[in-house]
Formats: C-alpha cells, structure tokens, sequence
C-alpha cells in the first residue's frame, strides 16, 4: 500500500524498517562476493543481492532519496565498467597462456585470498550484475512512471 | 557522521558472525566492506543517536520489552490455535483502529511490527500525525476504541514508550 | 524401475505445459509467464541431472574433502542458464509495457496488425 | 597453440560494445568511430583467420574435454568471415542511414554485442558455450528489432523475442538430454561418445528438439513464421544483418555442424533435410510472390533461399554442401544489398510500398542499379554469384539422380526471378511516381556500402576460381564431409 503522506515512498513502518536493515543487506552482499570462491555464492548471487538492497531503498524512499546514494547514469556505466573489468581480467590471462587463464597465484585453500584471478572476476561481474539488475528496475519503473505521467 | 559510524560498528559485527571464526584477512576484508557499506548506506542507518547515549533505555529493551513480547507471542499462539482447532471456528475478524501516544518513527515501527507478529493482529497501516494505527483482528472484542487500543497495544505501549520516546510522560 | 524415471517425465510435462501456455494463450503476460515456465521447467531438468545417489552438495569444506559429491557442471550451466532467462524475461516484460502504453491492452488479438 | 587470437574475435566486439557504452554515450561521431574501427579489426581478424591454418584454443589453459574449446576450422572461417565482411559494409551504410534514430550509441552497443554472439556461436566447440552465445546474439537481435519502439516495431519484437525465447528453450532442453547421456559437453567429444554409446531414444529426442530450436532460429517452414513480421520492422542495416547472417550463423551454420560432425550424416537424417530445404524453397517464395511491402518480400525470400542451403546440404555429397555453403556466402551478400537498397528507398521515398513508387531509376541511380544486380544474383541469373551456387546445387541433385529436386530447384528459382522483376518494374521503371519530383540519390556511406556489395554480387562467381576456392571453400566443404569429428581430430588441427 503506497501512501502519500506528503511524500515519496511506503509507509512509516516500511522505511523504518529498511532504515535499519538496507546497510546490512548490502554488507550480506558484499560478504557473499568476496566469498564466493570458498563457499555457496559468488559474482552473481551477490550483485543480487546489493541490487536488491538498492531496490529496497528506491521501493522504501522514492526515486529521490535513491538518486542520491546513486545517480542514474552512474549506474549505468557501473554496469559497462563490471564489464569492462571482466573481460580485462580475461584478456590478462594472456600473459599466462590465454584467454580466461588464472594469471595471479593460486594461494592457499580455503584463504580468503586464494584462487588467484577468481575473486576479482567476481567482483567485475558483481558490480555488472548488480548495476545491470538495478538499472532494469529503474528502466521498468521509471517507464511506469511516464507513463502515468502522460495519462 | 555519527549515524556512519554506528552503522559501520554494526556492519562489522554482522561480518565477524558471518565469518565465525574470523581470521585476520576476513577481519580486514569485513573493515573494508563494513566501511563501503557505512559510506553507501550509513546516512540514514539512524536518526536519534543521542537515544543510543541512555543505557537505561537499552537495559529496558532486553529485559523487560523482550520478554513482555516473548509471553504475548506465546500466548497470542496458543489463542490463535484455539480458535483454528474449534470446531465453531470462533472468529469475528475486523479492522479496528488503535490509539497511540507514540510519537517517534521508531517506537511507532516497533509497535506496528510487535502487533503484526503476534498472531491474530496484523498492522495493515499507519497514520503517524493523528497516533493512530489500522489493525486487523482476528476477534473484534468491541466497536470502542480505547478498549481495542487496550487490549492491543495496552502491553507493549508503556515499554516502548520509555524505551523510544524523548520525553517519558 | 519406473519411479526413478517420474522427476524426468514431470520435468518434460511442466515444459509442455509452458509451451502450451506460449501457444494458445492469448495475454500478453501470460505468454510470458509460459515463456518462464518452460524456462524453470528446463532448469529443473538440468539439476535432475546432476543427481547422484548419496551426493552431497559440491562444495569442498576443510576436512571432508573425501565425498559423494553431485555433479557440479550442469549447476553452472542452470546459473547461465537462470541469467538468460531473467534477461529475455525483462526484454519482454519491457515489450509488453510499451505495447500496453500504445495500444491501451495486453489482449494479443486485439494487437494484431501485422499479417501475412 | 596458434590459436591464441581465436578469443579476440569475441572480445574485441565485446568490448568495442561496453566501451560504446561507456565512453559515447554524449557523442554519437564517437560511436561511430568506436563501432567502425572494431568492427574493421573484427574483419582484418576474420581474414587473417581464412588465411592461417586451421587451429584451436583451449580457454583458460583447460585441455579439452573440461575446458571449452574454442576451434577454428575452415567452416568456422568461412562463416567469420561472411558475418564481418556484411557487418563492416553494413556499419558503414549505417553511418548515415541511423541519423534518422536517436541513440547512436545504444545502436553500436547492440550491434556489436550481436556481432560477438555471432562470432562465438560460430567459434565455440563446446555446446553449452554455443547456446550462451546464440542467446547474446538473439537478444541483441530482439532488441534490435524493436530499436525504432513504433507500434509495429514492438510488436514483431515480441513475437520474435517469444519464438526465438522458445527456441533457444527448446535447444537447452534438447542440451541437456545429450548432456545426461554422453556425460560430455565438448561437440568433438560428444560426437565420440555417442558413436560409441549408439542411438537411442533420448538422442533421437535429442535431436528433435535441436533441429527444431535452430530451425527455429533458421526460419525453416514449419517455423518460419516470424521472420516475415521480424526482418521487415527493424531498421534497415539491421535487417541486413538479420536476414543477411544472424539466421545463417545462429541457424544453418549450427544445423550444419549439428548434423554432419556431431552426429554424423545417416541417410534418414540428409532426407528430412532434404524435405525441410524443398518445403521451405516453395513456400518462401509462393509467399513472397503475393507481397507488395518490399521488406516483407525480400524477408519471404530469405525463408526460400535457406530453403537452398538446406537442400545442398541433405544432399550430403561434398558438391552438394559446396553449393550449400557457396549460396549462404552468396545470399549474405545479395540479401543484404537487397535489404540495404529497401532501406535507401524508404529513406528517400518515405514508404515500402511498391505500388507507391516507380520510375526511380532516373532519380536514383546507384540504387537502382546495385538493386538490379542483387536481384539478379539471387533470382540466378548468369553470370551474377547466385547462378553459380544455384548451379552447383542443381548439378550436385542430377549427380546423384534426384531430378525431382533440381526440377524444384530451377522452378522456385523462375519464380524468384518473377518476383524481383516485379520489384524492378514498379519501383524503377515506368512512370515517376506522385510526389518524388524531388527525391534525390542517398548519401554517399550508404552508396559506399551498396556499391561494395554489389560488386560481390557480380564477381561473386570467381569464388570457384581454383586459388581461392581452395582457400576459402574447400577447407569448409572438408570439414562438413569429414563427417564425425572425434576429440583427437579437433586438437591435433
């Protein structure tokens, strides 16, 4: 239920509740990236996961409050920039044989840092994943809201 | 700023549980982290800091809200039961609306939540200017207001008023 | 045995029941929920596969690195799989929007206009 | 390994794309020069890759099996090297014919994200990396099509985003069953396996659902149904590409590979592919026949002249899939001259009608005659390129006694050629139509790309000159009658 009380958003108990807990979830996403090469998880569960955070925020707040954590066209471009870093990371391993090769030092098992290129792989594609997912919301949403607009 | 730091203090702690037993790499890793979600998400993590500053406040929260609400929890469980298990099915369902003299964003969220988590009630919307929360009942007791505010919130109203609100009447 | 095959066959029976959604129906969203039917009905199929009696999930803890694992290949390939998925699901969900917003329906055969 | 450049051919348009859309989102003039010199490095790529041994790259160092496996043979060569050559001429007519839209960089990103899925679907040996690339370049291609956002735009959009979405559907399921019998995703390695384990069922059904997925995405007649409606309500370059390689590269090429190297070419099989060609070739262009839109005719031609390919191919003999492959290179060429010509005129008459128009040739020269060479080729007529590979295919047919398909073969050629003289006759001849007093020739990118293409059309023929069909077609036509491809062929190219 979407009330206006003179301004954007849900109700009081809704952004109260995200006021609480939208910083954890985005911490819980960051834990589930820089994880992901030792457990459940990954690249792609955790830009999710910030995106869901951010979507919580917009869905709490509006529009107006969202765009100023984030911008809009800073999001999309944090979308080109995961990409741009993710095949970067597949063409360094060129200086190791070829595309996609694990360039960097494996490291020890079970180390948070370990598995050489992976970890960063998943934070390329996390911030893709993440900037992607959240730009498509916004491309709905504010599509939506012309439209309502132009009614 | 200060609202920063207290979430970056809780979003490191969040990680030192999720990273039970941490080693010193998850403990710098969850530093960075904590800080990037304090930078990103901090600004609004919480208002009234200075509420923080009254351990007299937090000491009520543990030991008397926390099991007030675990006995109406139990309670509310066994009551919603009854009435499920009845083969007469006593329910008179309904909105009623309930008065509250909470004021703040967070003693009122608290109030509407405890409602909607004991069975039988359920918070459908709140009107923060006039104190006044919609709820629906599974067993409307009475059309009166004072009596539904009573028999509702009548339990954790006094608590939460000491705990969140700034000037305890 | 026959029972070991029944997943398998439920599997295929829920694509066909998205295919038949896509085919005969005649909203708009409900294609495209026929559309992510099919897709989950062929994510199923793929975990199905990997399945193994006695298998545990792939993941390697420190200590019990001896075990029955399933197979963890067709689990990256329904993660690629779930991501297509969602991406064609959004296209089309943005296509049916802006077909609403210029023909005021989601009703496909009142959308028609491009014949023969 | 000498195949070290085999992944730029994906990661360059890759990240030509994001660049696009990174760095040129202000200034279109950027976009333009980002899209144009990638996708001229893709072309140089592609050349250097006809012209060196066949090769292969393991990617990220895995050996073959495990890893994927990215394999360079002649086929695949030939393939990248129609898929950037129409690219490139496309890009460069685009330059001027996308001023007309809004987004220049949205367009660039799109178009180079589906020239890498193309590519990669054409260079990947591995199955699944096959689907992932073909769903790249599918959704660009969606959207692509619905890039104008006019009512009709979107719709064709969606009917094409829903047939292709079940397509690629059915294609996983399809994936997945060969997955769960042979245990391997490597096609080499696959085609091992299921030699040894023989037929079943489940590969019969396997095969059912892959035919019908890339058939799909082929536009073969029973499936053809949304190209007439997709082609046509793109913008012209991009239905250049569409008809011109994405159905060629994501349908023919893959039902090729399908059949002959991953589970070799039985009789039954080359006969179903000989029914589905003739079915296409006929019902194409009766369709085609009867239109007036001029996209939409030369989108009907597109299902007949797959209809040829498909046919050259069941006919399984090394001259049938010569022809085969002769006709895709050839129909890229014409069929996006043809769409190109279609976009010309529509920008400069404002409509697709042929009943509207007339009398242009005086107006439009160079149109009008790069049209008339296209329509010449592919209604093959001697000596253009498509009398040749009409030719061979005709020829392949009597070589092994089947007359009654190269009888159909010549017939839907005569009416081919029946349907492009009546473009010809009413959008060129005649009286100059009301209201084109002032229509005036395009400008000259488009004229650049249009001319080069027609050019191909014309010398397209000497294809067949010994040198360079030994360079170019022979080596694919080996891989395709080499039959079963096994693991240890693959690696040791």
């Amino acid at each position: 239920m979407a009330r206006n009380d003179g301004e954007a958003g849900m109700t009081l108990v809704v952004k109260t509740v995200t006021r609480l807990t939208v910083g954890l979830i985005f911490l819980y996403g960051i834990y589930i990236v820089l994880n992901g090469h030792l457990s459940p998880g990954g690249g792609f569960a955790g830009g999710v996961i910030i995106a869901l955070s951010f979507i919580n925020l917009f869905l709490a707040f509006g529009a107006k409050k969202t765009f100023e954590i984030i911008r809009k066209d800073a999001v999309t471009a944090l979308e080109s920039v995961g990409a741009v870093l993710f095949l970067g990371i597949a063409l360094l391993g060129f200086i190791d044989g070829g595309f996609f090769s694990n360039f960097l030092p494996q490291g020890e098992l079970f180390s948070l840092v370990s598995g050489g290129a992976i970890p960063l792989s998943n934070i390329a594609i996390c911030i893709k994943v993440g900037a992607g997912i959240f730009g498509m919301f916004l491309a709905l949403v504010a599509f939506r809201g012309s439209e309502r607009e132009g009614k | 700023m200060k609202s920063r730091a207290l979430m970056f203090l809780a979003a490191f702690a969040v990680w030192c549980l999720l990273s039970w037993p941490p080693t010193a790499l998850q403990l710098a890793a969850g530093a960075a982290a904590s800080l990037l979600a304090a930078a990103v998400m901090g600004r609004m993590f919480i208002t009234r800091h200075h509420m923080l500053g009254h351990p007299m406040r937090i000491l009520t929260f543990i030991f008397h809200y926390m099991p007030v609400f675990t006995w109406e929890l139990i309670k509310a469980n066994f009551d919603v039961a009854y009435r499920v298990l009845h083969p007469g099915l006593p329910i008179n369902p309904g909105i009623v609306k309930l008065k509250t003299g909470l004021k703040s964003d967070m003693g009122l969220t608290f109030l509407a939540n405890s409602i909607t988590l004991t069975p039988g009630t359920l918070t459908v919307d709140v009107d923060k200017e006039q104190g006044i929360l919609y709820i629906h009942w599974i067993y409307v007791r009475g059309r009166d207001i004072d009596s539904a505010s009573r028999a509702i919130g009548g339990r954790f109203e006094p608590i939460l008023r000491r705990i969140f609100e700034e000037v305890v009447p | 045995m026959i029972h070991s095959w029944l997943p398998y066959v439920l599997c295929i029976l829920l694509f066909c029941v998205g295919v038949y959604a896509v085919l005969s129906k005649k909203n708009l969203i409900r294609i495209i929920l026929g559309i992510v039917i099919a897709d989950y009905a062929v994510n199923l199929f793929l975990i199905l596969l990997c399945w193994k009696k006695g298998g545990e999930a792939p993941i390697l803890q420190p200590g019990a690195m001896e075990q029955v694992m399933v197979d963890p290949l067709p689990q990256a390939l329904v993660l690629t799989s779930i991501v297509i998925g969602l991406a064609t699901t959004a296209f089309l969900v943005a296509i049916a929007m802006r077909l609403h917003e210029r023909y005021g329906t989601y009703d496909i055969t009142r959308i028609r206009e491009l014949r023969g | 390994m000498a195949g070290e450049y085999i992944p730029l051919l994906v990661a360059v348009p890759l990240a030509g794309a994001f660049f696009c859309a990174l760095a040129a989102r202000k200034s279109g003039v950027l976009a333009d020069t980002i899209g144009t010199l990638i996708v001229a490095l893709v072309l140089a790529l592609s050349i250097y890759a006809v012209v060196s041994p066949p090769s292969t790259h393991a990617v990220g160092g895995w050996p073959a099996p495990l890893g994927i496996l990215l394999v360079m043979d002649g086929l695949a060569s030939l393939m990248l090297l129609v898929v950037s050559l129409v690219a490139f001429l496309v890009m460069i007519y685009s330059l001027s014919y996308m001023n007309a839209y809004s987004g220049r960089w949205q367009f660039h990103t799109l178009f180079l994200l589906m020239l890498a899925g193309m590519n990669g679907v054409v260079i990947t040996g591995d199955l699944f990396n096959l689907f992932v690339f073909l769903e790249v370049a599918s959704l660009a291609s969606y959207a692509l099509v619905a890039f104008g956002t006019g009512k009709h735009e979107l719709e064709a959009a969606f009917k094409y985003a829903v047939m292709g979405s079940l397509g690629s559907l059915l294609l996983l399921l399809g994936i997945a069953f060969l997955y769960g019998y042979t245990g391997t995703l490597n096609m080499a390695h696959m085609a091992e396996r299921l030699g040894e384990l023989g037929v079943a069922p489940i590969t019969v059904a396997a095969l059912v659902l892959l035919l019908s997925g890339f058939a799909l995405k082929a536009a073969i007649v029973p499936f053809h149904s949304w190209l007439p409606d997709a082609h046509p309500s793109a913008p012209a370059p991009i239905s250049a590409m569409l008809s011109g390689v994405l159905i060629k590269s994501l349908g023919v090429y893959t039902i090729a590979r399908l059949v002959f190297n991953v589970y070799g070419a039985s009789p039954d099989l080359l006969n179903l592919l000989l029914v589905l060609g003739a079915v296409s070739m006929g019902i194409g262009v009766i369709l085609a026949l009867r239109q007036w839109d001029m996209k939409r005719l030369l989108a009907y031609h597109s299902v007949s002249q797959v209809g040829y390919m498909i046919l050259g191919f069941g006919l399984g003999s090394p001259l049938g899939i010569l022809g085969g492959l002769f006709h895709l290179f050839n129909h890229s060429i014409f069929k996006s001259l043809l769409f190109l010509n279609s976009g010309a005129l529509e920008q400069a008459t404002g409509t697709r009608n042929l009943k509207e128009m007339g009398g242009l040739s005086g107006r439009m020269p160079t149109t009008s005659w790069t049209t008339l060479s296209a329509s010449m080729s592919i209604s093959g007529v001697p000596p253009f390129s498509g009398f040749w590979s009409k030719l061979i295919i005709v020829m392949a047919c009597v070589e092994q006694g089947r007359w009654f398909y190269g009888a159909w073969a010549i017939l839907v050629s005569v009416l081919t050629l029946a349907s492009f003289l009546k473009v010809t006759k009413f959008a060129f001849l005649g009286k100059l139509g009301k209201g084109f007093e002032n229509v005036r020739e395009v400008p000259w990118p488009m004229r650049f790309g249009m001319v080069v293409l027609a050019l191909l059309c014309i010398v397209g023929g000497l294809m067949l000159v010994p040198e360079v069909k030994e360079m170019v077609l022979t080596p694919a036509v080996r891989v395709l009658d080499h039959g079963i491809l096994t693991l240890g062929e693959v690696v040791r190219l």
